[in-house]
């Protein structure tokens, strides 16, 4: 049995701490934002300039000057603070984003991600994603673990072009959670969904990875 | 001394534009773009511009126009993923798109409009951004050496920028998201010019809070017509919210 | 969460420094600088302190007083002259003082909370200040090439900065030139303390106007006693300066 | 007979231009402020943050949050904006200055200055100084022909440690003014004091120097 995107969304909001300063990427990502425990604070970041996001706007109540990343309509909250773009990724580069959650399309045993373009196909642009994972301090990706064809996302090494070479901390996919050491290049396998075997995983991963020692198996 | 506030964007772009020049302009997807400087360009139908902007346009709002009227050669971008026109000229090799993280671009901006030609990040370090640029190490934040890359300061002919209210003096304020990358903006062009919503008498705008002083900004125009376009509208139905609790 | 607001200047250091630290500390002379973090600094008795600051203090003000007690092994200023035991000190080699451009000093500071280990700068080039420090060109503001001087970021163990006004979330507002370098130091220390004039309600600072956001700022100080010192008070006579129309 | 303080001051103030934005240095440039001419339009720039510097305050009306880089207490304007020492060097880098006029110690006709240190006596720091030469479109330095000691402080070369090099636009003294192509690295007379002779000039200056064809030289 694999984990299903809500089940992936929950287990990516087990990674908030009181007092963080998070960014969230679309898709998955966004829906953390309705995980957080009641009681801790979490201050969401939005790159375009703004800190304090609040949920969306009530019907009839949209402000076009108020827009998060991914270009909704969003509101703000007492706390709300807004800054330009220089001073939102100097925030980021400086490392003062806690986590950022994010989605990818090939992540690499040493940590190299892979999110922003196929070559041949259409280039949309890597946006802010290159910046929140060269800067913030904890990087976490939440990606299906295979493609639709069955080729597997978590590699030795990612053949897509890289949005970042060493920076993912933790991947989580919807057969099992993986810590990365960057610095030490190595990936370690902490949590599997119920029911998916190791040796079922192994099937579905080019990625080498040890296997931590807390993970009770046979 | 001439005041900086001219009575439409025409005019303020009157004989200033000619074939070849580089132009910034402001915003983040449709929010705080300088929608009448941007038509005054499509109207003067100067050629082979260089545009640098986040997005460069949405489908049919800001620089697409410009774009659609084949008056683009280059563009320096972090996302054009609105932007039809621009992703398939791109990809036919009609327009040349030097992609920027958005980090990037927004600090090589403003190390234009700050006197500094180069300075080095992390973004994009080992990525296709890297290439053909220097990297080196440098210590990162625990101590430990990190590899950076060289990136370069922008400038442009002109900027263009959109802020909420200005004073004559050519002090800006910026409302909420729409900020974006305006202020930057404001301190890299040669030619500086401010779309406004409101142009309030000199004093209205508190000295504490003006976001872009008057020094950076030459000349200004009441913009029209702020029926603001949203691009993707996101609502939450009232009662359902308040029950659920549901945020996003 | 636990509050950023912490009761006095010696709880919200209490623990924190150690000897041999880098110190950062806000102020332009005697406007905008963090007395009460600075004096439960120099009760801290910590030793062989870094401090970076425009001045470190003026005769009797501030950082003085913990240079006075011997605490300060090295310095990175700008300008010492109001500061008569850091400039003697400095002649007779008790303390390092690596002087810094004024624009340097401040620009290496937002580099530093920025994440960007280096940039190049024109100033000081040619100078002593360049001794040492890689230089190269690259093209001017006009295209030509000019020679740069490479900078490296800047950051701290801990920075004091003074502001006007903060909220629980830790969002600051500064008062006029008060402002000066308190805004990078902000992002450039591991722990940032801010010592203000008041505390107000969350939601009493305007969201655009805030400007340092809540997440620079890990703690928060009343502080005491704001019957604030001028160094070189200027004025003139109200009748006089009417008529004769003499504003310096 | 030289040119007196208050003259030089004058000189130094026919450099304004309207709309200038404009740093004025301590001692006799701080007294152009007081020489604008009526209806022209110019802001001074104070480098610890503050753009539109307004006059001395009255008496009783003096703020502890208010001061120039002089650190003395001043006023503000209407149109007075605030801002970082950051933002407000990156004016100053960024070529945004129109002129600053200042003070020196010596300037050689090369265009280099100094005056921020004497080897062997205190040294006080550059504060700005060296930023805003660097920086600033044109560059303005008023002092003394000669030193107390008669010494010539208009060289071929500074003695002194250097404030900046290859950066005086122009220079005013009590006997002369001279244009600098600091590019070019050359010094022409362009004024010189009435009924001072050149030979006189001459005897007084170290560094060479063309003469403008606008001097009527019999």
């Amino acid at each position: 049995m694999v984990w299903t995107r809500d089940e992936m969304a929950a287990r990516a909001a087990k990674e908030l701490r009181d007092g963080y300063y998070v960014n969230l990427g679309v898709g998955i990502p966004t829906q953390v934002a309705n995980l957080i425990p009641d009681g801790m604070r979490v201050m969401l970041h939005s790159e375009n300039g703004m800190l304090g996001m609040g949920p969306f706007p009530y019907e009839g109540e949209a402000d076009a000057d108020l827009i998060n990343a991914g270009k909704q309509t969003i509101t703000e909250l007492t706390q709300t603070s807004y800054f330009s773009s220089a001073d939102s990724f100097g925030m980021i580069r400086g490392g003062h984003i806690n986590l950022s959650i994010l989605g990818g399309m090939q992540v690499s045993q040493a940590g190299d991600l892979a999110n922003w373009m196929v070559p041949g196909k259409m280039i949309k642009g890597m946006g802010g994603a290159m910046d929140l994972v060269a800067g913030v301090r904890r990087v976490v990706v939440v990606m299906e673990h295979c493609e639709k064809s069955g080729a597997p996302k978590f590699r030795r090494e990612c053949v897509l072009p890289l949005t970042g070479k060493g920076v993912v901390d933790l991947l989580i996919t919807d057969l099992a959670v993986f810590e990365i050491d960057k610095r030490g290049g190595a990936a370690t396998l902490i949590e599997l969904a119920p029911g998916v075997t190791l040796e079922a995983l192994k099937s579905k991963t080019e990625a080498e990875f040890a296997i931590a020692s807390s993970l009770a198996m046979p | 001394m001439n005041s900086k506030i001219y009575s439409s964007a025409a005019l303020a772009l009157s004989g200033e534009v000619r074939d070849g020049m580089t132009i910034m302009s402001g915003g983040f997807g449709l929010c705080g773009v300088p929608s009448d400087l941007i038509m005054a360009l499509k109207a003067s139908g100067a050629k082979d511009l260089t545009v640098i902007g986040n997005n460069v346009g949405c489908d049919d709002h800001g620089m697409w126009h410009v774009l659609a009227n084949n008056q683009i050669r280059k563009v320096l971008a972090s996302y054009v993923g609105e932007n039809k026109i621009l992703e398939s000229r791109y990809m036919s090799g009609e327009i040349e798109i030097e992609f920027n993280p958005q980090g990037t671009l927004a600090e090589r901006i403003r190390a234009g409009g700050a006197g500094i030609p180069a300075f080095y990040t992390r973004t994009g370090y080992g990525t296709k951004v890297a290439e053909g640029k220097e990297t080196r190490q440098f210590p990162g934040q625990d101590g430990v050496p990190e590899w950076y890359v060289m990136e370069t300061g922008l400038t442009a002919d002109i900027a263009f920028v959109k802020a909420w209210k200005a004073d004559a003096e050519g002090n800006l304020i910026y409302r909420k998201t729409a900020r974006n990358f305006n202020p930057m903006m404001a301190t890299a062009g040669k030619l500086v010019i401010a779309e406004v919503e409101e142009i309030v008498e000199i004093g209205e705008l508190a000295a504490d809070a003006i976001h872009t002083p008057g020094i950076f900004v030459d000349r200004i125009v009441l913009g029209s017509g702020y029926s603001k376009h949203i691009e993707r509208l996101t609502t939450r139905p009232r009662a359902v919210a308040a029950a659920a609790g549901e945020q996003f």
